[in-house]
């Protein structure tokens, strides 16, 4: 009985001290070897754009999974700031860093909607269902309330029944598409972001 | 590892030396508070990089938000309005890892490989080797480290090591707008304070200066200050931080001094054994107890 | 177990099992103590299936230990009240070293050393227990110069500890017919007699003993 | 901008006043820290609360919210007393010699010729004095007492350090250093350079704010230097380039006035808006008005219109009345509107009078919303509790929501605020079935035009005869578009010096505008981006950022309209005899045969010194205009009133005149009065900002956004937290006249109480970012609080001065 205790005293701290040594010569069980995060952009595609935010237009790299191959549905992963733009240089305020979360924000919309008269929810709808009732909107009012001349009858060709608010963060293309539009209608109620 | 510069440099909770043949050139960010807007973009950047996306809190009362550093709020804007000479000035201090060159976290760290120190001086946590002791926290003397309610790992900035490895900067400091930030070698941002400092002297602010505490032997993010003179104005900035005394006899000499003394009782032990040997009940006494007994 | 009628019961079962879990309980923490404590021991991580099981058990572990040993210190306190025989004991613990226990004082259930022992340990228990607290980063959050100071308080108090139980188990495996004490609860007259020669008398009423 | 954001770095001071450059345009605002790093530049910001650009200056003033004609009166006043002025600039480039009017006065806070009833000028006193040519009188003495700048100089002597100091509240001591800073850059090499934005728009003086800053620098002669200039630091990526598409109803693309009721021929149009000299030798650039609307009808109508039907300009419609966005809801309100359309603009969240708002989208039949993302509008309707309490059931409007992609998921381009025309590119496509602004415009427009093909309709030419010319009708592309937009030649166009040459031929894409023609055979849709793309290409899209001139104009990034000019009125950036008057930034000069240098010459590039012609080429005098003739409704000189909630009660500056309180000349829609309050009920300043945090209403959708400012917050400072007993941090309700907001409550230094004529007046600061969608945390809108008024000239919104109450909530 005595000769088990001193065999067991003698075993654990011969291990204790075995495998201690071998730790201070460098055996360690868990091999840990330090490796940094792998650069997360390392394949991905570079796409120039620009910040839609304010006016300095800070140019931006858009950084997206895949290489636009056929079967790849590309996903922006990150964002950060163009260095070549003159103006800033790379930089980015915490709205243009954070541009990320804008796109792939929770409150994107998805589907074109629509609200009945009354309802207390949206209700999807195709685009061919929205533009066909939006169209028959339109021309329904404009076909109502189109002045071509005024009491005086000088000829005022005018709609203005129909209100048109712009955004200011669109592209100059569809801005200028849009201009083109609501005064080939005849629209005159129109404005803009800008204004404010 | 993809920078030589990369190569490690000290390891935490390991007693022998790493390749320390070739020479890296130091690396360093100063934050350069007198041209900080406390716009928060390094702050988001870092947020983004590091795919952090911490808790949408509430306003406190003041614009630190979130309202402390966590482990996924890696760097972090604190403001001080002060009152000074008549005049307002509101101070505003990226707070995040100072990547110290005697790093208390690493010193403390008991799990090997959890905290690096690469050749350039970037001070990394690995999380696949760390074991959630929060001993960093404790070793460290800036309050940084941060553990995770969620995984329970040590968390704080990496000065984007992954970014640097491929020859990139870190993300705030690419991002900040108004060049507060720069990053490059510890002599380059040691010049780049020269210039701050002077253009700061001589627009009045006679006490500026480079913070960049010997107590820990330098650090790697260094901090232009307006009122290098008061560190504490700057939401208690230190003013001569190093790991604690209590940390240095917990990580120094406890350890030997521990180590010997278990050792030396065990052999002693074992020596007393050997020459003493066992102290048996004597022959004597058993029979005088055979008497007792009997009688 | 009772090999010989004549044994003397020294330890009753419960007082064993307390005695081996505070015993158990201190081997798990002390082992993934030192695994944190020093990377010497780092390899002890793996008897606890990983070093963050290592982590996470450890405080379990010093906590179970520290309570079984209040328990074991409620029951054992008025054994181990300091007498000034101990006091004389201790002062000539050298002769008892050096193999020659003849003529060290009569001693009751314990001597001067384990009485002391006993208190160093019960002492050094609640430090551990207070301090271990104070860095169990997992459920409380101390300000940092209290974690600091903890730690280091609980670190030294360990190794004290560690070197206070390897004295303990070393005694009782140098003094032949100790351990049987804590396996089976009884020990033989003659341990008695030769090692707590007042405790013997008071246990068999012989050699005039009153002393406990 | 009239230079740009990388020439900021070229300044001596910068002033940021009536904006927060370091907060709303962070990353232009590094070329301002830039100038401080590389040419000792100074910083000096005045602004209600100590923002984050004051926290990096080197010089801070408060002044009271809605009152910056007074301190910047108090200014000009300095520099003339003082005489701290560019004289040789002065007299050479400015109409400060011109006589004006005998007629002209201004008593007791009031211009000659107001009309009280209509609240309007009649502005026949406030023009010059002209001879028998038409040509205005001049005394190049400027000491003819009615000479601009004498009757300048008679306007502001009221404006003392004292008056300024009682209407802004601004320490008098504060307010000299600031003058004395202001007056070392009327060296002819110092210049300053002014930020602007929404702080000096949102008022109901908006425009006479910037007036104000526009004389300042002519004084000082900034007007074309680099480093100088008037510079708006505009809002939105692509505000510029809304603004030069013209999408308001008094505007047709490129800053054309649009027609109304009045224009009753192409003639009478045309003949109204084409300028006659009024100084002899004088390019009067804007004689070429012709061209360029002909050349725009082309660009709409195609082969439609033409010589004889006068390029179909009966079909362009003529308004009647004002359709600005406060007029539109006004409209709406009254139950004279049927349909909307809100694209990418969230009127509930940024027009002022929620409630107003909310009344008016109920009575609509049908709103259509475009936007990437979920607004508060496309929602008016539905019930979010306290913060939005709509009855669904009772409102019969019919909403369609319809998703857009955004800036990431299309191509095309964005015009910054220095005017550069930057071209993007798709990243990738976006969620859903989202489709581009370009899609959802074309499809409602293809389907509308197939019906009234089928079935006609009222007046249904235009609709029909629409030129669309894109490959795909239903998906125009953008280079389609940008390509229109520049302009091409529909015949070959000679060239008028030599008409052996051709400068484009039929069916190219023209190079500039001054290819634009009035005949037919140009078309532009925009003929200030006329050469954007041109034969040479998309010009929009060049990467070259290579800066050979030092003065950061990097001439090969994009287009900068007009003419890829980078500074405008570059030419005042020379002495008469075309000697840059600072070499070390000289961005012209005269080289003896032509203007040449580091820009594209805003002048006529071989039109000799010696000839006279002056700089502000787009003015018919040639100079600028220290005395405003034309274009001003309220006022040919910046006059200090009141905002129309004011804590006073009164005009300091006229206090006895209850006419001039406010803005005089400012449209007041019959209610409108009685929404506004009063000081005795609502005793505190309110003005509303946006923090660098936050976009708009944007990036409250943005999780990493919302991290770092989630929730709304009011700003007061120590002393009105402790006479409220609100702690920091603490709930509190804000109230307006026209509602309330719950906030929490930042107490802070940054904010003070002002001395104002003899009493303290306190500020609460309330940012606008935050509604009851988005990943923050729900809360009010703010325009909860604003009131229903604009400014006397452009109607944008008075958002920045109001009067509201602060309670614990």
């Amino acid at each position: 009985m005595m000769d088990v205790t001193r065999r067991q005293f003698l075993k654990i701290t011969a291990a204790g001290l075995g495998s201690s040594s071998l730790a201070l010569l460098g055996f360690s069980p868990q091999p840990a070897l330090a490796e940094i995060r792998n650069f997360k952009l390392a394949r991905t595609t570079e796409t120039r754009n620009t910040c839609p935010y304010c006016s300095v237009s800070c140019g931006v790299l858009l950084y997206s999974l895949g290489d636009k191959s056929k079967n790849v549905k590309t996903e922006i992963i990150h964002i950060e700031g163009d260095p070549d733009n003159p103006v800033n240089r790379g930089t980015l305020c915490p709205k243009g860093a954070g541009l990320l979360d804008m796109i792939h924000s929770a409150d994107r919309l998805k589907h074109p909607e629509v609200r009945e008269p009354g309802a207390k929810d949206w209700k999807r709808i195709g685009w061919d269902e929205a533009f066909d009732r939006i169209a028959r909107h339109l021309k329904a009012d404009r076909d109502a309330n189109f002045i071509k001349t005024n009491d005086a009858g000088t000829t005022v060709n005018r709609w203005n029944t129909t209100g048109f608010l712009a955004s200011s963060a669109t592209s100059n293309e569809s801005g200028y598409l849009l201009h083109k539009v609501v005064r080939g209608l005849g629209v005159v109620s129109l404005d803009t972001q800008a204004r404010i | 590892m993809a920078w030589q510069s990369l190569d490690i440099q000290r390891r935490s909770a390991t007693t022998t030396p790493a390749p320390g043949a070739r020479q890296a050139t130091e690396v360093a960010k100063l934050i350069d508070i007198s041209q900080c807007i406390g716009c928060k973009a390094c702050q988001v950047a870092c947020m983004e990089w590091n795919d952090l996306r911490g808790e949408v809190g509430h306003c406190a009362g003041v614009y630190d938000n979130p309202g402390d550093l966590d482990s996924q709020t890696w760097t972090l804007m604190r403001y001080t309005e002060l009152e000074n000479n008549g005049r307002l000035e509101w101070l505003i201090r990226k707070d995040g890892c100072m990547h110290c060159q005697d790093p208390g976290c690493l010193k403390a760290c008991p799990a090997p490989g959890a905290i690096v120190q690469y050749a350039n001086g970037i001070v990394d946590f690995h999380q696949e080797n760390c074991i959630g002791c929060g001993y960093c926290i404790t070793g460290c003397p800036f309050n940084i480290p941060r553990l995770s309610e969620k995984d329970h790992k040590a968390y704080k900035c990496s000065l984007c090591s992954d970014r640097v490895a491929v020859g990139q900067s870190p993300a705030c400091v690419k991002t900040c707008p108004t060049g507060a930030l720069h990053f490059g070698s510890k002599e380059a941002m040691k010049d780049h304070a020269e210039h701050r400092i002077a253009d700061l002297k001589s627009r009045g602010f006679s006490n500026a200066g480079l913070y960049d505490p010997p107590g820990v032997s330098g650090t790697h993010v260094m901090y232009v200050l307006q009122h290098a003179d008061h560190p504490e104005w700057y939401s208690g900035l230190p003013r001569d931080p190093k790991i604690s005394p209590w940390v240095g006899i917990w990580k120094g000499l406890a350890k030997p001094l521990a180590i010997g003394a278990m050792a030396a009782i065990t052999l002693a032990s074992l020596f007393h054994y050997i020459i003493k040997g066992p102290n048996e009940v004597s022959k004597e006494t058993e029979k005088e107890v055979e008497n007792e007994t009997r009688s | 177990m009772r090999r010989d009628p004549n044994d003397l019961d020294r330890y009753t079962a419960s007082e064993r099992v307390i005695h081996w879990v505070v015993g158990i309980s201190f081997i798990l923490a002390g082992l993934s103590g030192l695994a944190l404590f020093h990377p010497a021991f780092w390899p002890f991580t793996m008897l606890f299936g990983s070093s963050i099981w290592t982590r996470i058990l450890h405080p379990y572990f010093g906590l179970l230990m520290g309570v079984a040993f209040l328990v074991m210190a409620v029951w054992f306190w008025r054994l181990n009240r300091m007498n000034r025989v101990d006091w004389e004991w201790l002062r000539r613990v050298g002769e008892m070293v050096n193999g020659n226990d003849e003529h060290m004082p009569e001693q009751g259930k314990y001597n001067g050393g384990q009485k002391l022992l006993f208190w160093l340990l019960l002492f050094g228990t609640i430090l551990l227990l207070f301090s271990g607290v104070v860095i169990w980063r997992a459920w409380f959050h101390f300000d940092i110069n209290q974690v600091r100071l903890a730690s280091v308080v609980h670190a030294a108090v360990a190794a004290v500890m560690i070197g206070l139980i390897m004295v303990h188990i070393y005694a009782s495996i140098w003094v032949k017919g100790t351990i049987r004490a804590m396996w089976y609860g009884t020990v033989t007259r003659a341990w008695a007699r030769q090692h707590h020669r007042a405790w013997y008398r008071y246990m068999t009423g012989l050699g005039n003993g009153q002393s406990r | 901008m009239t230079n740009h954001w990388v020439d900021i770095k070229n300044a001596d001071l910068i002033l940021i006043m009536g904006g927060n450059a370091a907060e709303a345009h962070p990353c232009g605002f590094k070329w301002v820290m830039e100038a401080k790093a590389t040419r000792k530049a100074k910083l000096v910001v005045v602004d209600p609360r100590f923002t984050r650009s004051a926290a990096v200056s080197d010089f801070y003033a408060p002044i009271r919210p809605g009152t910056d004609i007074a301190f910047l009166g108090g200014v000009i006043n300095y520099l003339l007393s003082n005489d701290k002025i560019h004289h040789e600039y002065v007299k050479a480039y400015t109409n400060a010699s011109f006589l004006i009017h005998e007629g002209f006065a201004f008593t007791d806070g009031l211009f000659s010729g107001y009309d009280e009833a209509k609240r309007s000028y009649d502005q026949a006193s406030w023009q010059y004095q002209v001879d028998g040519q038409g040509f205005a009188q001049v005394d190049d003495t400027l000491q003819n007492p009615q000479c601009a700048l004498q009757i300048l100089k008679r306007h502001y002597a009221r404006y003392t350090p004292e008056a300024v100091s009682q209407v802004t509240g601004t320490p008098q001591a504060d307010f000299l250093k600031i003058c004395e800073f202001i007056a070392d850059t009327s060296a002819p090499n110092r210049t300053m350079t002014i930020c602007y934005a929404l702080g000096w728009t949102h008022h109901t003086v908006g425009t006479q704010n910037i007036r104000t800053m526009a004389i300042i620098q002519l004084l000082l002669g900034n007007m074309g230097m680099a480093g100088g200039g008037v510079n708006a630091l505009r809002g939105h990526a692509n505000v510029q380039g809304l603004t030069d598409q013209g999408f308001y109803t008094e505007m047709l693309p490129g800053y054309l006035g649009s027609p109304s009721d009045s224009d009753k021929t192409r003639e009478e149009y045309l003949a109204k808006r084409t300028p006659k000299p009024v100084r002899p030798n004088q390019m009067n650039y804007g004689q070429n008005f012709p061209k360029w609307h002909t050349s725009l009808m082309k660009a709409w109508f195609g082969g439609a219109a033409t010589a004889e039907n006068g390029f179909c300009y009966d079909w362009l419609p003529k308004k009647e009345a004002a359709y600005d966005v406060l007029a539109l809801f006004e409209q709406m309100d009254r139950g004279r509107m049927n349909g909307f359309f809100c694209q990418g603009f969230n009127p509930q969240a940024s027009v002022p009078h929620k409630a107003k708002v909310d009344g008016a989208l109920a009575k609509l039949k049908f709103l259509v919303v475009i936007d990437p993302l979920a607004t508060e509008t496309a929602e008016f309707w539905k019930n979010h509790g306290e913060l939005n309490d709509a009855k669904p059931e009772t409102i019969q409007t019919e909403v369609f929501r319809l998703p857009a992609t955004c800036f990431a998921e299309q191509d095309g381009t964005f015009t910054n605020s220095s005017r550069v025309i930057q071209w993007h590119w798709k990243g990738a496509d976006g969620p859903g079935e989202s489709l581009s602004d370009l899609d959802i415009i074309a499809g409602v427009f293809v389907r509308l035009r197939a019906l009234y093909a089928k079935d006609g309709g009222a007046f249904p030419e235009p609709v029909l005869n629409l030129a669309w010319p894109y490959r795909i009708p239903h998906q125009p592309s953008p280079e389609e578009i940008a390509m229109e937009i520049s302009g091409k030649a529909l015949a070959d166009v000679p060239d008028p010096k030599d008409a052996t040459k051709v400068l484009a031929k039929a069916g190219e894409q023209l190079a500039g505008f001054a290819q634009l023609r009035d005949d037919g055979s140009t078309a532009a849709g925009n003929w200030i981006y006329c050469g954007m793309w041109s034969q040479a290409g998309n010009l929009t899209a060049r990467r070259d950022p290579s800066d050979p001139t030092g003065l950061g104009q990097s001439h090969n990034w994009g287009f900068a309209w007009p003419a890829n000019r980078r500074i405008l009125y570059n030419r005042a950036s020379c002495d008469a005899a075309g000697k840059p008057w600072d070499p070390g930034r000289a961005v012209i000069k005269w080289d003896g045969t032509k203007w040449t240098g580091n820009d594209i010459p805003d002048m006529r590039p071989d039109a000799r010194p010696e000839e006279g012609v002056m700089p502000f080429i787009m003015n018919q005098e040639g100079v600028a205009r220290l005395f405003g003739v034309e274009r001003m409704l309220d006022g040919p000189l910046p006059e200090h009133y009141e905002p129309f909630e004011t804590p006073l009660g009164l005009n300091p500056m006229h206090p006895n005149n209850p006419l001039a309180v406010s803005n005089p000349a400012a449209r007041i829609y019959p209610g409108v009065m009685e929404s506004l309050g009063k000081a005795d009920e609502f005793p505190h300043v309110a003005t509303t900002y946006r923090l660098v945090e936050h976009f708009h209403f944007w990036t409250k959708h943005a999780v990493l956004n919302a991290i770092t400012q989630p929730e709304q917050f009011v700003e007061i400072g120590e002393e009105l937290a402790r006479e409220k007993g609100i702690g920091n941090g603490h709930r509190v309700r804000v109230r307006s006249k026209r509602g309330q907001i719950l906030a929490v409550a930042v107490v802070t230094k940054r904010v003070r109480s002002f001395s104002v004529n003899g009493r303290k007046v306190h500020m609460v600061g309330i940012p606008f970012h935050w509604g009851f969608r988005g990943a923050t945390r729900p809360s009010h809108l703010v325009n909860e609080l604003t009131p229903f008024i604009g400014d006397a000239n452009i109607q944008t919104p008075e958002f920045k001065a109001f009067l509201v109450n602060i309670e614990p909530a």
